[in-house]
């Protein structure tokens, strides 16, 4: 009798899940709440560390996901979610009803609505935009302020929304750091004399290749880096932002007037997760995203038997460790349909 | 600047004041730094709104002063609130109305306390039972004064005989709103619109016609903290802090500044006068210096009070420009007169140092 | 009276340069110092004479030390030179001999075929004429490789040679075509009354059999005379000028004058005696392992010589002092070097006039008024009273196995001594020196010998060679001053310490500052002999490579300093030693982070040597050594 | 003690005197690095001829081993803000103190030519006679 699975969530771990277990004979329905698939990574150009088009890791995926064994349903999310004697019923949005033996939850981050960052203005001042909004400038080739000029000084402000109590993440998303630099380096690019300030409070490169990363930043392209969580945007008169940190290096505030402003959002818990967590009656930890059964070696196993996680549902995660977390799901469940037997 | 951020913050933080039978609590240096403004509150209150404001005799400072200054301890600042709580209930009122925007802060921040630490509340009700024998009630409803006003802007404008508008160029004036940091800083939601963007002074000048000015140092203090300007050796950071604002202020050239608190339009007005002496230098438009207001005052003007009944004459900034802008009527030679038209002491202002 | 119009371009160049050289002579003469131009006289009639003609013979013709760096280019330097010197002897002898007079103007012998074709056809006559030809062959030889050298350096076994200025260029010309015009000239010559040697004749024959000789032999004539006139008159402005002034250079040396750190005659004669020959370029590291060929003491002469603005070819140099070592002609480079990085506070320096024909001395305004104290802060304290005192110096406390293995020696040597900068002292100067900021080094070199005087010592022992010849140079104390490999040696030879045999391969790095910039080669190979199998690498001692981490550059990236490392420690560790051994901690640092043989100070090993037991309390060591002293 | 107030308050109503006199208390300079309105062309002149300026991540370390750190206040890492920031005043009457022993280039992780960097700071001094050294 072949097994069927539902992966909740279209994005990168859904369609790495949905493709690897229709490989391994696993009949899947994929549900992805937007029209198309990909989640976040249609809005991504480039990709840290080697700056690669993310359209290709899009065509992976979709290739990988495209085959008859996997029911894909666009624009629907889960209205219901039950499990009785280790069968898995799951009503749509769109009122299809599915049976499965097994759930595999990929419902991915949302980012940080920097609004809630009232101090930094997203939403109130022209020229303060979140690292997402640039990534959208980049796709469509044209980085401007709000009234069409070309930016020539740029700061980016990191932990908008992690490590920041006031907000309840006291978590590092650990990526704001990497995509700064690396979106430091594409506004470099992009506009030839202009220049870019990063407000960091620590530095945290810590993948592979990322060191290099902020290493050719300030050497190529002359990017500079000051320790200091900055306190707040402020319009001036004349509509540039003016940005008040401390320079904690130098031990002495520090006032500077920039173009653009980009706010490099964390990520948290999405709440499509939220949801399924109570349909589901799933834990979520202390930072809401789901609670993993074991750090080590059962980060993919949930407090429900036969409902897996599968990428950064979990923790804030790249796009690699994604890949291979859903990976590790897929391996749990084909070890769990193997156990159940039913 | 996009209005519709703005307008996305402020109703987030919606806050519940009362409408009638107000318990009113007066500061302690208000009379003195801007005599007129209480005054004019009950009047606005009592004769225009036709509200019932009841200001019991007995009644104290909060000890909030003390306590900032670490001359009162917690307790003791305690116990004096639930004395004044007391006589509310004695009074028959519910609804808490302090003038002072440290009060209001003492006061949230002792009810909070309060309600999360029931404990501290009995063992207050202890020391005031075996200090005084009296009995309190946790007031239902504290709001600010300037909440007060600010409920009512709407009924202020319909009675309203001068708008916060440029008599000859009909642009409405361009008013800086500073907030009192008590007011909503240590409690965001207790503060109408929150601690980023308070719309409670911003609400009444544009219910009133002007336009409200956001420019980047209007966060920072205005200068009044107590340690800042109680102890001569650290006054320099006080009006250094002014400085900061009427610099970031000044491209935008202001008509006017309304205030909240007892202290911020004390030293916005006065350390003026300071900076001028001390560096020559006016943030007003041709030479003069940028009026600074209570809302009261500002109320007042609007509702068409004499401007030397709300006591402008004792501003060191003098306040002519905004009356004519508004084109009040008032007459200048009266400006120092008693009822008794005996001419008191006259006070050096800015534009006749 | 034998004359010809043709013979005047070449009088005019002669007499020129003639009256220039003396002329310039007599100007730098009078520019000498009192004490230098005593030396100079006494230099020429004291033994120093014979000497300078021997070396004028031996170098400036035969180019000994070209020849045996590299015998190509030894070859054409030497054909050039001593061909055409022999040239001219024997053209003026065969003028007096054959000639109407004894006493012939010049220009008789040069031109000698022209005025007596006939001359030559037989007897003594004729084997003159072979001679005469067989010379002319010699120089032609020379001629040949040179122009090669030009195009193709490879040719003569170089990587790279000088590039050339435009009167350099017109220069060069001229000396190229003196030598064919005349070859041409002598065989159209003989073709037209067929006499001529092997070569004049057999070429002037063959060329006469389809050509006019006749004729034509006038026209190279001409040639002939107006390319030794054009090149003696750019001469002063080329760096052919090395040709005389080196002359006058080895008469100075000789005389005992040295170039000091002064600008001066001297130093402007050795600016102008270097021949741009590129030897120094082809043995600089920079060069090698960076590919940096702009900043090599050539230029920096050429750049001296021209008044081009040259501190970027002054400051970028490792002051390895390893072509000072090949210089043909002696130069003391390190010093003019050191010159242009003081430019500020020199009191007057040279500038060209007349197009470069003459330099005067300008004087530069006096300096700023006395600056305050740089380094004031620093602490004055009493030190106590010793006898030796061991100053590690600043890169020996980044390099803790050194100062801690000297202590263990010095604790076992049971000598009374004071560690001077034990929490870390000022440093010696020398770095501040070397990057031309002498008022600040001698400032520190004060500081730190006020110390020195008051602590009474009579023996300074630094395990550091950057600070061991500015102890050497620059400081005027009356301890005698060791580096740390002497002073070991000295243990040794009085046996205060007693080392074991290390069954260990080792290599010894030659420190710059220790071997070439102080002398010290042996002792530090005795003491690694001493206590280990010690064995040669390619360059030792005095042209020992640089471990590129020197503070005499402060222009190389840490990417270029590493290549130069990992060249020159690939070198040295050929032979797989077990042990890479230096003596500098500079050196140390600089080669462990690039190989993979273990680097170590030769007190490292000296202190894993050591037999005798060792404690760090002076006074029981000193009570043990005492008492083994009486038992061995 | 009679003479001196007097002398005071004479000076305040002849309105001489400092504003300390007449006020008792001055207006107090803030202490914030106006990034604006400095002038940073001695970095720019540093970076152009020392391009391993820009590789400095202010971690110290050269700050710590600094031989004349070891005696007086002189922090190469925090020059090497203040000179970015172009605030100058503080470096220029502090830099000769600099030994230029060269170990701070010998341990600096990001390979940055500190002793480079410190000579062409010194030359822009002295160029720039507003902080001759």
């Amino acid at each position: 009798m072949s097994k069927h699975v539902v992966v909740i969530g279209g994005g990168v771990a859904g369609l790495e899940t949905a493709g690897r277990l229709s490989k391994e004979g696993i009949s899947v329905s994929l549900l992805e709440k937007e029209e198309n698939t990909g989640g976040h990574l249609s809005d991504w150009y480039k990709l840290f560390p080697d700056r690669r088009d993310s359209g290709e890791v899009k065509k992976y995926l979709d290739d990988l996901s495209k085959s008859e064994n996997v029911l894909l349903m666009t624009g629907s999310t889960v209205a219901e979610f039950r499990k009785n004697n280790n069968h898995f019923h799951i009503i749509t949005s769109k009122g299809k009803e599915i049976k499965a033996d097994a759930v595999v939850v990929a419902t991915g981050f949302d980012l940080f609505s920097s609004s809630r960052k009232e101090e930094y203005g997203y939403g109130i001042y022209d020229n303060v935009i979140t690292s997402a909004d640039l990534e959208r400038m980049f796709r469509n080739g044209k980085i401007t302020m709000a009234n069409g000029a070309v930016p020539k000084r740029i700061g980016m402000v990191h932990c908008v929304g992690s490590r920041d109590e006031k907000v309840g993440n006291l978590y590092c998303s650990k990526l704001c750091c990497v995509t700064a630099v690396k979106q430091a380096i594409e506004i470099r690019e992009h506009i030839k004399d202009s220049k870019v300030f990063c407000f960091y409070m620590d530095m945290r490169m810590g993948g592979a290749h990322y060191e290099e990363l902020y290493r050719e930043a300030q050497e190529k392209w002359g990017v500079s880096f000051i320790r200091g969580k900055v306190s707040e945007a402020s319009e001036s008169i004349n509509h540039f932002i003016v940005v008040k940190v401390e320079d904690t290096l130098a031990g002495r505030p520090l006032r500077m007037e920039v173009d653009l402003l980009v706010l490099m959002a964390g990520m948290e818990m999405s709440k499509g997760g939220k949801s399924i967590a109570e349909l589901g009656g799933l834990k979520t930890g202390e930072n809401r995203f789901f609670e993993v059964a074991d750090h080590h070696f059962g980060s993919n196993i949930s407090n429900v038997a036969g409902v897996f996680y599968a990428g950064a549902c979990t923790a804030p995660m790249n796009i690699t460790e994604t890949i291979s977390h859903a990976r590790a799901a897929v391996s749990e469940v084909t070890e769990y349909l193997k156990a159940s037997g039913n | 600047m996009k209005k519709e951020g703005k307008k996305a913050i402020w109703s987030e933080y919606q806050k519940e004041i009362a409408d009638d039978k107000f318990f009113y609590v007066r500061s302690c240096i208000r009379q003195n730094f801007f005599p007129g403004s209480e005054v004019a509150f009950l009047r606005i209150m009592r004769d225009v709104l036709g509200k019932d404001v009841y200001e019991h005799p007995c009644h104290t400072t909060c000890s909030g002063i003390g306590y900032h200054s670490d001359v009162v301890p917690v307790d003791t600042a305690m116990t004096v609130v639930a004395r004044q709580f007391a006589l509310m209930t004695e009074a028959g009122y519910k609804n808490y109305v302090p003038s002072c925007i440290t009060s209001f802060g003492l006061y949230t921040e002792i009810m909070e306390t309060w309600q999360h630490f029931p404990e501290v509340k009995e063992r207050i009700r202890l020391h005031l039972k075996n200090a005084t024998g009296r009995e309190f009630e946790v007031p239902s409803n504290l709001a600010h004064a300037s909440d007060v006003i600010y409920k009512f802007r709407k009924e202020i404008a319909a009675k309203a005989k001068y708008k916060l508008i440029n008599k000859n160029t009909g642009e409405p004036l361009k008013v800086v709103d500073h907030i009192g940091c008590h007011y909503a800083k240590m409690f965001p939601s207790k503060g109408v619109g929150g601690a980023e963007y308070p719309y409670v002074l911003a609400g009444m000048v544009e219910e009133w016609g002007g336009e409200v000015v956001d420019y980047p140092e209007r966060r920072h203090c205005c200068g009044f903290g107590f340690r800042q300007y109680l102890v001569q050796a650290n006054r320099g950071y006080s009006v250094a802090c002014s400085k900061e604002k009427f610099e970031s202020m000044k491209p935008y050239k202001p008509d006017m500044i309304i205030t909240n608190c007892p202290g911020c339009p004390m030293f916005l007005d006065r350390w003026q006068y300071v900076i001028n002496e001390m560096e020559g230098k006016r943030y007003g438009q041709n030479g003069e210096g940028i009026p600074v207001f209570t809302y009261e005052e500002v109320a007042g003007l609007v509702l068409g009070f004499d401007p030397w009944d709300l006591g402008l004459q004792m501003h060191q900034t003098d306040c002519e420009p905004v009356l004519d802008k508004m084109g009040i009527e008032y007459s200048p030679e009266d400006k120092y007169k008693t009822d008794k038209n005996k001419i008191v002491h006259e006070v050096r202002t800015l534009v006749n140092a | 009276m034998q004359f010809d119009p043709f013979i005047i371009p070449f009088n005019i160049g002669l007499n020129f340069i003639l009256l220039y050289v003396v002329a310039r002579s007599v100007i730098w003469f009078r520019e000498l110092s009192r004490p230098d131009k005593l030396r100079l006289q006494r230099g020429f009639f004291g033994s120093a004479f014979a000497m300078s003609l021997k070396e004028i013979f031996m170098e400036s013709l035969i180019h000994r030390k070209i020849l045996k760096t590299n015998l190509r280019l030894g070859y054409m330097h030497m054909s050039l030179a001593f061909g055409w010197f022999l040239l001219i002897l024997f053209g003026t002898i065969e003028a007096d001999v054959f000639g109407a007079k004894h006493l012939n103007a010049p220009y008789k012998a040069i031109f000698f075929r022209f005025f007596n074709p006939e001359h030559g056809r037989s007897g003594f006559e004729a084997v003159y004429g072979f001679l005469m030809d067989l010379i002319l062959a010699f120089v032609l030889s020379g001629l040949l490789l040179a122009v090669l050298k030009r195009f193709y350096s490879r040719i003569v076994g170089m990587k790279k040679t000088t590039q050339l200025k435009i009167t350099d260029r017109i220069a060069l010309t001229a000396l190229w075509l003196i030598f064919p015009s005349r070859l041409l000239a002598e065989s159209f010559t003989c073709g037209a009354y067929g006499t001529g040697s092997f070569l004049t004749g057999s070429l002037g024959s063959f060329l006469a059999s389809f050509l006019p000789a006749k004729e034509m032999a006038y026209p190279f004539w001409w040639l002939y005379s107006l390319s030794l006139g054009t090149f003696f008159i750019l001469l002063p402005i080329t760096r052919y000028m090395h040709i005389p002034t080196e002359l006058f250079l080895i008469f100075m040396r000789n005389a005992g004058i040295r170039t000091g750190d002064r600008e001066g005659t001297y130093s402007e004669v050795e600016v102008h005696s270097c021949s741009s020959c590129g030897i120094c370029i082809d043995t600089c590291q920079l060069n090698h392992s960076v590919g940096i060929t702009t900043i090599q003491s050539a230029y920096l002469m050429k750049g001296i010589r021209n008044n081009e603005d040259i501190t970027d070819i002054a400051e970028n140099c490792l002051m390895c002092g390893r072509c000072d070592q090949v210089c043909p002609v002696g130069i003391e480079l390190y010093p003019i070097r050191m010159m242009q990085r003081r430019k500020e506070s020199a009191e007057y320096h040279y500038k060209n006039i007349y197009k470069g024909y003459l330099r005067s001395r300008v004087p530069v305004a006096a300096a700023k008024e006395a600056e305050p104290l740089s380094y004031n802060y620093l602490p004055v304290n009493e030190p106590k009273t010793t006898d030796v005192i061991y100053f590690a110096g600043c890169m020996t406390h980044l390099t803790p196995t050194i100062k801690n293995s000297m202590i263990k020696i010095l604790d076992a040597s049971g000598l009374e001594y004071l560690f001077l900068d034990e929490n870390g002292g000022a440093c010696c100067g020398r770095p501040m020196m070397l990057a031309g900021q002498d008022r600040e080094a001698r400032e520190l070199i004060n500081y730190n010998s006020q110390m020195i005087w008051k602590s009474g010592a009579k023996t300074l022992v630094t395990s550091c060679p950057i600070c061991y010849k500015v102890f050497k140079e620059s400081y005027h104390l009356d301890a005698e001053i060791l580096h740390h490999t002497q002073f070991i040696r000295q243990l040794i030879d009085n046996n205060r310490v007693s080392l074991k045999f290390l069954r260990k391969k080792v290599v010894y790095h030659s420190p710059c500052d220790l071997g070439r910039g102080s002398g010290v080669y042996d002792e530090p190979r005795e003491v690694l002999n001493y206590i280990s199998r010690l064995e040669d690498t390619r360059y030792m001692d005095s042209n020992s490579q640089c471990c590129g981490g020197s503070l005499g550059n402060m222009r190389l990236s840490s990417e270029q300093r590493r290549k130069i490392a990992i060249d020159a420690a690939e070198i040295l560790t050929e032979s797989k030693p077990d042990i890479l051994a230096t003596a500098c901690p500079l050196c140390k640092k600089t080669f462990s982070a690039v190989t993979d043989t273990k680097v170590s100070d030769i007190s490292e090993i000296v202190a894993e040597a050591l037999t005798s037991p060792v404690n760090s309390k002076n006074t029981l060591a000193k009570a043990l050594s005492e008492k083994q002293l009486i038992g061995a | 003690m009679q003479g001196q107030l007097f002398l005071k308050l004479q000076n305040i109503l002849k309105h001489q005197g400092t504003d300390m006199e007449k006020f008792g208390f001055t207006i107090s300079k803030g202490r914030q690095i106006d990034y604006d309105s400095n002038d940073r062309r001695i970095a720019e002149y540093i970076l152009a001829k020392e391009p391993s300026f820009s590789l400095c991540i202010e971690c110290g370390c050269c700050s710590a081993t600094c031989t004349a750190a070891n005696f007086t206040k002189f922090s190469l890492r925090e020059f090497n803000i203040l000179i970015k920031r172009g605030e100058l005043e503080l470096v220029s009457q502090n830099i000769k103190k600099c030994m230029l022993c060269g170990k701070c280039t010998l341990v600096c992780p990001r390979g940055v030519n500190t002793r480079n960097v410190i000579t062409l700071a010194k030359q822009a001094f002295q160029k720039t006679e507003s902080y001759a050294v």
